[in-house]
């Protein structure tokens, strides 16, 4: 016993607290200590996910109080499998960015450390509650630190693209807190099991409002179109490291906020298709943008919102092999995306401008990180035998067997506008002559930053090789989603069931 | 001791048609000294010619393939003539003909042109690769009514044998020009292209090109060349007498229906101008083409 | 011809037959006897019942008829393509000018004697010498032939030192390949 | 351990240590590739028959690996060329930089291939497939000249061809609930009649990618001629057998169910068609030796499409011979441009001419690989047309014939260009230098072009694998004697047909050589190619007499209004017009703060207000 869920999000959140003071006793510390917390919490989550396979869903209740009156955290196969992402790309992160600029000194590092523990910390208390107000309270934490980090460049550009995010994050928040207080109005309750349980009992006229006024909230985190407006912006102007984290543990947290609302706090079958429809679009519309982009981390932006309206889609297929396959693709993404910000921020760390057409040549220079780079881009738009083959095949096979054949047509065509957009960057970065002077010697990367991206890379070709090193956690993972009943009684019948 | 026979059958065609060639050739030309009022060389000048031709000395080469490049072109001739039955009853002038070999003729017939235009590259002579891109153009113009009349008659007869073409013809009396006129109609057009007489006489063009691909061919070369061209005509009346004509059954009857047959280009030729290359090309997709159409819906209907 | 040595009387005498039955006629016609040719080989005259019949390149030609005042600009060419021409071979000198210069004997850019340049077997006389004189010049080749005395290209290879000086006084610019069968 | 998946793990992991051994000096990456390339091929061929297997499950789908008989065909085609490919590759790349990419996609690529073949199920199948267009479109990228324009074309083209197999292959996973590809063939039958048209027209639209089909035949001619020529020989030989293969397999499953002469397979194979006269015309309009074979290559394609269209079991043969035939003089004619590329630096006819004693075995085996092309006999590609012939005429394809013939016979210009343009003509001083291309790329040439002689004197020896590879497809109707059913074949049987012919062309072909040679060998002497008759004029060193300029110019003319729209024009317009809607979509994107929030808000209300449409409450 390592520890138990809560500590996932109060360690984070003291040693964000912590991290100021004992920069007092010793700079270096304040960059040491979150990679330490953060290993500890990547254990923990490891731990707790195995034992969740072997015993079954941890309901862990704070200070004692039971559901449905005290706040509870559920550690399950799904939320456990999310929190190891989280907490797994926190740590990649923290080692990537381990002195990411040479120049950083303390005064930024300390905030960068504060904020991402924070996040963190947010994103893994979303991922793992199960109040829907504390749920809120985490959203507000990522948030917050999601625009300090955003800002974190002090300069005109960073702060437009931090006011975006804030004021559309304050729009999330007044809509979360609506639909909080028409269900609290509704139902009497806060705790989502509960909710759930007595969905049925809603006035269908509130319920719909309800969802809508969710969906919309928690949208503009899982930067569904057309509420993700601040998103480009976001992860163009915070530094390349954010941007992994945004991609793979902020986003991840909003689309488990939106499909633990649709698959088990609401009842309205009608929303499995408003998914696909969302998702199509939003796949549709950021696709179609990132080909036209200029700046090469605007484009894998939009390349990210594109990915989660896959995952959107996936989900809405509604059945096993669904949303089987949205956490694949949710994994995948995870672990693909981050090595493209990773690698990508390398490739134009010198430019000014972050343009695309500044990676001209740069293989010859940096030869690992750009075929770093090109792995990622090869396994995202999914070609064997990378990671992103499999998840593209599984949400394929499961829209065929729902036999939603305009839906793989779109897909399958937006992925050849992937396709284009991804392989400009890579020929322009091993095909093409490098264009400014030789004395212009790109930036290498340090030695903490390979092994975060050689461990991802690792974890393509492995998930590429062998799919099923994976496979058996999301199936028990797509499982627990879908048992609605198991997820009620698990939680509701705390104290008869698990004794914690 | 068959196959001693056989050979000896098979040098025989060679020699006859030869002869044949040669004279066709001298009375072609006397025909046009006729033609234009004119006394005209003795029928067999062009022997004379081939002779003189042949005891020339030929002291220079530019190279292996142009010296292959006669040797190529009389193969090719040779090989078509082996392949086309001389005489209908079979015996020493039918040598090597085989069901489905008309297909092989149409490819054989262009081997020796490629190999000579092999040779004449070599030359260096831009005279003679102007001619050799002229002759390939205009032969994928002839070539094009050719195969639909060849097409017209394989469907119309379910055969692709030149023997099974006659036999036709003997079983039904009729010859086959008048049973598919319009096939015979549209090789006929396609000859025309095919014996590079005026209006076609393109790849020569003596007063443009320096006769073209034989520019630098003197002496033996040529004389190997004028002698294979002679036995390519023949081989090439004989194989329409064949399908056309209803074959002949003895040489009189063989030379009167060949030689018949060999006026149309060159009774057409004498009163043509020379077309442009393009203008040769496009003639054959026009007329030709349109009667081989005709010939390929006639066969399939009827 | 006596060319190939190893060859029989009986073979001499079919070959210079069939020579002389059959000149291919190379015309150099640029000089102004050049006129003359056409009516020779067409209806009127029907050079062709003799066996004398234009060749479009000197590979194929048996004779080389130069057709009046030569230039020292053109020598070269026409020595050139004199010298690419195949055995047996031989040269018509036509016209007057051929012979002594004729007309232009005291032109400062043509040559007078055609034989100081190239070895030629017969001249037409005449300025310029009618179609008829054309063919008495063919039929005299044709005799010459046929009593194997056209022997020029032997004697321009024996005595190719004289042409040589000879050809080089008018061209200074001597730039031609070996001749050297 | 199963020797296939040996095989398999050889390949990898010779391409990942060659890949890494690539920047030490000194022959060990040249060792290491050839070894990566032979030992598995030898393994192939020793320890593997048609028939093994070898089966597992990954990620849920079932996977099969095992060798068919036709199979068993391609993967001679490859491993074949692919081993003289490599030798050749060896020698012509040296010196070049990164090599290690070059030798890591070129084995991943034969790997690939080899894979697709043993593929029984469609994941593998696929998952092979996109590891041969990646590690190909590596190679095209490779030299980085024009990698935006002709890569992105090449991989945009492949991509649209693996995702609309993609989609076919969901759909049929959707219909019978397996991948096997024998179960699709089996059920497929059964499926309701959209599924029946629309599930080969999507397999089509992959296949005919890879192999070029008009009108989705475009990324061709830039591919081929931009990749290393050590690698087109292979890609344009095998890589693009593929889709031929994949065809074939697809039509198989077709056979039961439409019947000869249906309109489905008339269309694929009027397609087929268009392709060989289109890729024949555009070839005599190319000045470049790579671009020309690029689009001989489609041509040739083109005729295996028409074979395997028009589906009759003598047009299979056809159309499975002619790919044979195809990879052995398409490998050569490519590294014989290869050779001369390396030699003088440049594959442009207009600017290397009179190359024929220079480099004399370079020649041979071009002139070999071209007699083989236009389907001159006595060499190999003779029989194939003749069976395609044959069987368009006895299953009543007549126009489809007049197509065929027109586009074999135009095909002569173009092959004629081929050895006028590099090898004839006038010898220049600048090219005075050049040798004969090393031993190495020269063997590999001369193997292949000599295979064409053999398959051409021998046909019986790929026949026999071809007839075994049909009846496994289903067409049995001729108890493995498949030489009988082409009029060719049965008047000498199976082993030693086209004997006679050959032995009459060599005989006088032998006899008039020897009269030319021996009655002046003495007399005759060699003289340049500046000693021509040229109106007396003594061409200058420096001066280039050699016809090369707009070579075919008056066909071209002839043929004008056939050439005069280019599709690519028609993709160029679309791809411009799809951008331009992008730019449209991407100014959704304002990036004022406001307009997002307006967006939002819109969001909500729209949903408020269509509640009930939406929602259903």
């Amino acid at each position: 016993m390592v520890g138990s869920p809560v500590l996932l999000i109060a360690v984070p959140l003291l040693a964000a607290f912590v991290i100021p003071l004992i920069g007092m006793i010793w700079k270096e510390l304040v960059r040491i200590v979150p990679g330490l917390v953060l290993a500890y919490m990547l254990v923990l989550s490891v731990t707790l996910l195995v034992e969740v396979n072997q015993n079954g869903t941890i309901v862990e209740t704070i200070a004692g109080w039971k559901a449905p009156w005290g706040i509870n955290l559920v550690y399950s196969n799904l939320t456990g499998l999310l929190a190891t992402i989280i907490t797994t790309l926190g740590f990649l992160v923290w080692m990537f960015s381990y002195r990411f600029k040479r120049n950083v000194d303390f005064e930024p590092a300390k905030k960068y450390f504060i904020f991402l523990m924070m996040l963190v910390a947010g994103a893994t208390g979303i991922v793992i509650t199960g109040d829907i107000f504390n749920q809120f309270v985490f959203i507000e934490i990522t948030g917050i630190s999601a625009y300090a980090l955003t800002a974190f460049y002090t300069g005109r550009n960073s702060a437009e693209a931090a006011f975006k995010y804030l004021m559309m994050g304050s729009l999330a928040s007044s809509f979360l807190l609506i639909a909080i207080a028409i269900i609290y109005s509704q139902l009497g309750t806060l705790n989502m099991a509960e909710i759930a349980s007595k969905m049925h009992t809603m006035d269908p006229v509130f319920k719909v409002i309800a969802l809508i006024f969710f969906i919309t909230g928690i949208g503009i985190e899982a930067e569904i179109f057309p509420l993700n407006g601040w998103a480009p912006d976001a992860y163009t102007e915070a530094p390349g490291p954010i941007g992994a984290a945004f991609a793979g543990v902020v986003v991840k947290a909003g689309i488990y906020a939106v499909i633990r609302m649709v698959f088990t706090l609401f009842d309205i079958p009608a929303a499995h298709d408003f998914l696909i429809t969302i998702g199509l679009i939003t796949l549709i519309v950021a696709e179609s943008t990132a080909l036209r982009q200029e700046k090469l981390k605007r484009m894998l932006a939009y390349s990210s919102i594109g990915q989660m309206g896959l995952v959107l889609v996936a989900f809405g297929i509604g059945t096993h092999a669904g949303v089987f396959a949205a956490l694949f693709l949710m994994l995948n993404h995870a672990v693909i995306k981050p090595l493209l910000f990773f690698s990508g921020s390398y490739l134009v760390f010198n430019s000014k401008e972050k343009r695309i057409s500044e990676v001209n040549g740069l293989g010859k220079f940096m030869p690992y990180t750009a075929g770093l780079f090109a792995l990622g881009s090869f396994a995202i738009v999914g070609l064997p035998p990378f990671a992103g083959f499999w998840s593209k095949l599984s949400v394929l096979t499961a829209a065929a067997d729902e036999g939603l054949l305009l839906v793989i047509a779109l897909v399958l065509i937006v992925s050849v506008i992937e396709i284009v957009y991804y392989f400009r960057v890579v020929n322009r970065i091993f095909f093409q002559e490098y264009n400014k002077e030789e004395s212009v010697v790109p930036h290498k990367p340090r030695f903490n930053a390979i092994i975060a991206m050689t461990v991802l890379a690792i974890l393509i070709l492995v998930i590429g090789f062998y799919p099923d090193a994976v496979t058996g956690m999301l199936h028990s993972a797509s499982s627990d989603l879908l048992d609605k009943s198991g997820y009620i009684d698990n939680v509701l019948q705390v104290g008869q069931s698990l004794i914690r | 001791m068959e196959l001693f026979l056989n050979i000896l059958g098979a040098i025989a065609t060679v020699i006859l048609a030869f002869i044949v060639g040669m004279s066709y050739g001298g009375i072609v030309r006397k025909i046009t000294a006729r033609v234009q009022n004119r006394k005209g060389p003795p029928w067999y000048q062009n022997f004379i010619d081939a002779y003189k031709l042949y005891s020339k000395t030929t002291a220079i080469h530019h190279g292996w393939m142009h010296r292959m490049g006669p040797a190529f072109l009389m193969v090719s001739s040779v090989v078509t003539l082996m392949f086309v039955p001389v005489l209908n009853n079979g015996g020493w002038f039918e040598n090597m003909n085989f069901q489905g070999d008309l297909i092989f003729l149409l490819y054989i017939m262009v081997f020796g042109s490629l190999g000579m235009a092999l040779g004449a590259g070599q030359t260096g002579n831009p005279n003679s690769a102007i001619g050799v891109t002229r002759g390939l153009s205009q032969m994928v113009g002839f070539e094009i009514p050719w195969v639909m009349a060849l097409v017209a008659m394989m469907i119309q007869y379910k055969t692709t044998s030149i023997t099974g073409f006659i036999e036709v013809q003997q079983e039904s009396g009729t010859w086959l020009m008048f049973s598919s006129p319009f096939a015979f109609i549209a090789a006929v057009l396609a000859m025309l292209g095919m014996f590079r007489y005026s209006p076609f006489d393109i790849v020569g063009a003596p007063s443009e090109l320096a006769s073209g691909p034989v520019s630098e061919n003197g002496g033996k070369y040529l004389f190997t060349m004028m002698s294979s061209g002679s036995i390519f005509t023949f081989a090439k009346l004989t194989l329409y007498v064949d399908l056309f004509m209803g074959g002949a059954n003895n040489l009189l009857v063989l030379l009167i229906k060949t030689f018949a047959l060999y006026m149309v280009p060159v009774l057409y030729g004498l009163v043509s101008p020379r077309y442009r290359t393009e203008q040769a090309v496009r003639y054959f997709w026009g007329w030709p083409l349109f009667f081989g159409l005709l010939a390929i819906i006639y066969a399939v209907i009827f | 011809m006596s060319y190939d040595k190893d060859s029989h009387k009986i073979f001499d005498f079919i070959q210079n037959w069939a020579r002389k039955h059959s000149i291919w006629v190379l015309a150099y016609g640029t000089g102004c006897g050049a006129i003359e040719i056409p009516p020779t080989m067409t209806s009127r005259y029907d050079a062709e019942r003799l066996g004398v019949r234009g060749a479009a390149t000197p590979r194929q030609a048996d004779v080389l008829l130069i057709t009046g005042y030569l230039t020292t600009k053109t020598l070269k060419r026409v020595i050139r393509v004199y010298e690419q021409m195949q055995d047996p071979k031989y040269v018509i000198g036509f016209g007057s000018c051929t012979i002594n210069g004729g007309m232009y004997y005291d032109s400062y850019n043509t040559i007078k004697v055609l034989d100081k340049y190239l070895p030629v077997d017969v001249y037409i006389n005449g300025c310029m010498p009618r179609p008829e004189a054309v063919l008495a010049g063919f039929a005299k080749l044709q005799q010459l032939i046929a009593e194997g005395k056209a022997n020029g290209a032997q004697k321009y290879k024996e005595n190719l030192e004289w042409y040589r000086e000879n050809q080089k006084r008018i061209s200074p610019h001597w730039v031609m390949p070996e001749y050297n069968w | 351990m199963n020797t296939i998946i040996l095989i398999f793990i050889i390949f990898l992991a010779g391409a990942i240590l060659t890949f890494l051994a690539s920047n030490i000096k000194g022959l060990l990456k040249e060792v290491l590739f050839l070894a990566s390339v032979i030992v598995p091929v030898v393994m192939f061929f020793t320890g593997v028959k048609a028939g093994d297997s070898f089966n597992f499950h990954l990620a849920g789908f079932a996977f099969q690996w095992e060798i068919t008989p036709l199979g068993y065909l391609f993967a001679l085609i490859v491993t074949g060329l692919g081993v003289m490919a490599a030798i050749y590759a060896v020698s012509a790349m040296q010196k070049t930089k990164n090599l290690g990419l070059f030798y890591f996609n070129f084995i991943l690529s034969i790997m690939s291939m080899l894979g697709i073949l043993f593929s029984r199920d469609l994941v593998s199948f696929f998952i092979f497939w996109e590891i041969m267009t990646w590690s190909s479109y590596l190679m095209v990228v490779y030299q980085g000249k024009d990698v935006q324009k002709v890569g992105i074309k090449y991989f945009i083209f492949s991509a649209i061809g693996a995702y609309a197999m993609l989609m076919a292959i969901v759909m049929v996973y959707s219909l019978t609930g397996s991948m096997m590809i024998d179960k699709m063939i089996q059920s497929y039958a059964g499926f309701a009649f959209n599924m029946q048209i629309i599930i080969p027209i999507l397999f089509l639209i992959g296949f005919g990618v890879k192999s070029a089909m008009m009108p989705l035949h475009v990324w061709a001619p830039g591919a081929y001629s931009h990749s290393p020529m050590a690698f087109t020989s292979l890609f344009s030989g095998a890589l693009s057998k593929m889709g031929i293969y994949g065809m074939v397999i697809v039509m198989a499953g077709m056979i039961a169910y439409f019947p000869e002469g249906h309109w489905f397979r008339i269309v694929i194979a009027w397609l087929g068609g268009i392709t060989a006269v289109g890729g024949t015309l555009w070839a005599i309009a190319q000045d470049d030796a790579k671009k020309l074979l690029a689009y001989s290559s489609v041509a040739q394609l083109g005729y295996i499409i028409v074979g395997v269209g028009i589906g009759t079991p003598l047009a299979m043969l056809a159309a499975l011979f002619m790919a044979v035939m195809h990879a052995l003089f398409k490998g050569t004619l490519f590294m014989a441009v290869g050779a001369i590329e390396k030699q003088t630096g440049t594959s442009n006819f207009t600017e290397v001419t009179g190359l024929i004693r220079k480099m004399p075995l370079t020649f041979l085996a071009s002139l070999m690989g071209i007699i083989a092309l236009a389907g001159i006999p006595p060499l190999g590609g003779f029989v194939g047309k003749w069976m395609l012939y044959e069987s368009l005429i006895g299953s009543d394809h007549y126009l489809l014939v007049i197509v065929i013939f027109f586009s074999s016979t135009a095909a002569f210009l173009y092959c004629y260009k081929f050895l006028f343009g590099f090898f004839l003509g006038q010898e220049e001083k600048e090219w005075e230098h050049v040798k004969e291309a090393p031993v190495l790329m020269v063997i590999p040439m001369i193997i292949l072009a000599g295979g064409t002689f053999l398959l051409g004197t021998f046909p019986g020896l790929v026949i026999k694998p071809i007839s075994a590879g049909l009846e496994q497809l289903g067409y049995a109707a001729t108890q493995g004697k498949y030489w009988e059913m082409s009029m060719l074949f049965n008047e000498w049987g199976d082993q030693v047909v086209l004997e006679p012919i050959l032995y009459a062309i060599i005989a006088v072909f032998a006899f008039f050589l020897v009269f030319l040679l021996i009655k002046n060998h003495k007399n005759t002497r060699y003289v340049s190619t500046k000693d021509i008759s040229t109106s007396g004029e003594v061409p200058k060193e420096h001066e280039n007499l050699t016809f090369i300029q707009n070579f075919f110019q008056p066909f071209l003319r002839a043929v004008e209004p056939l050439m005069k729209r280019q599709i690519d024009f028609y993709y160029n317009g679309f791809g411009k017009g799809i951008e331009a809607l992008f730019d449209f979509t991407r100014r959704i994107y304002t990036g004022n703060g406001q307009t997002y929030a307006l967006y939002a808000i819109i969001f909500v209300v729209i949903f408020l207000l269509l509640k009930t449409t939406l929602f259903g409450i």
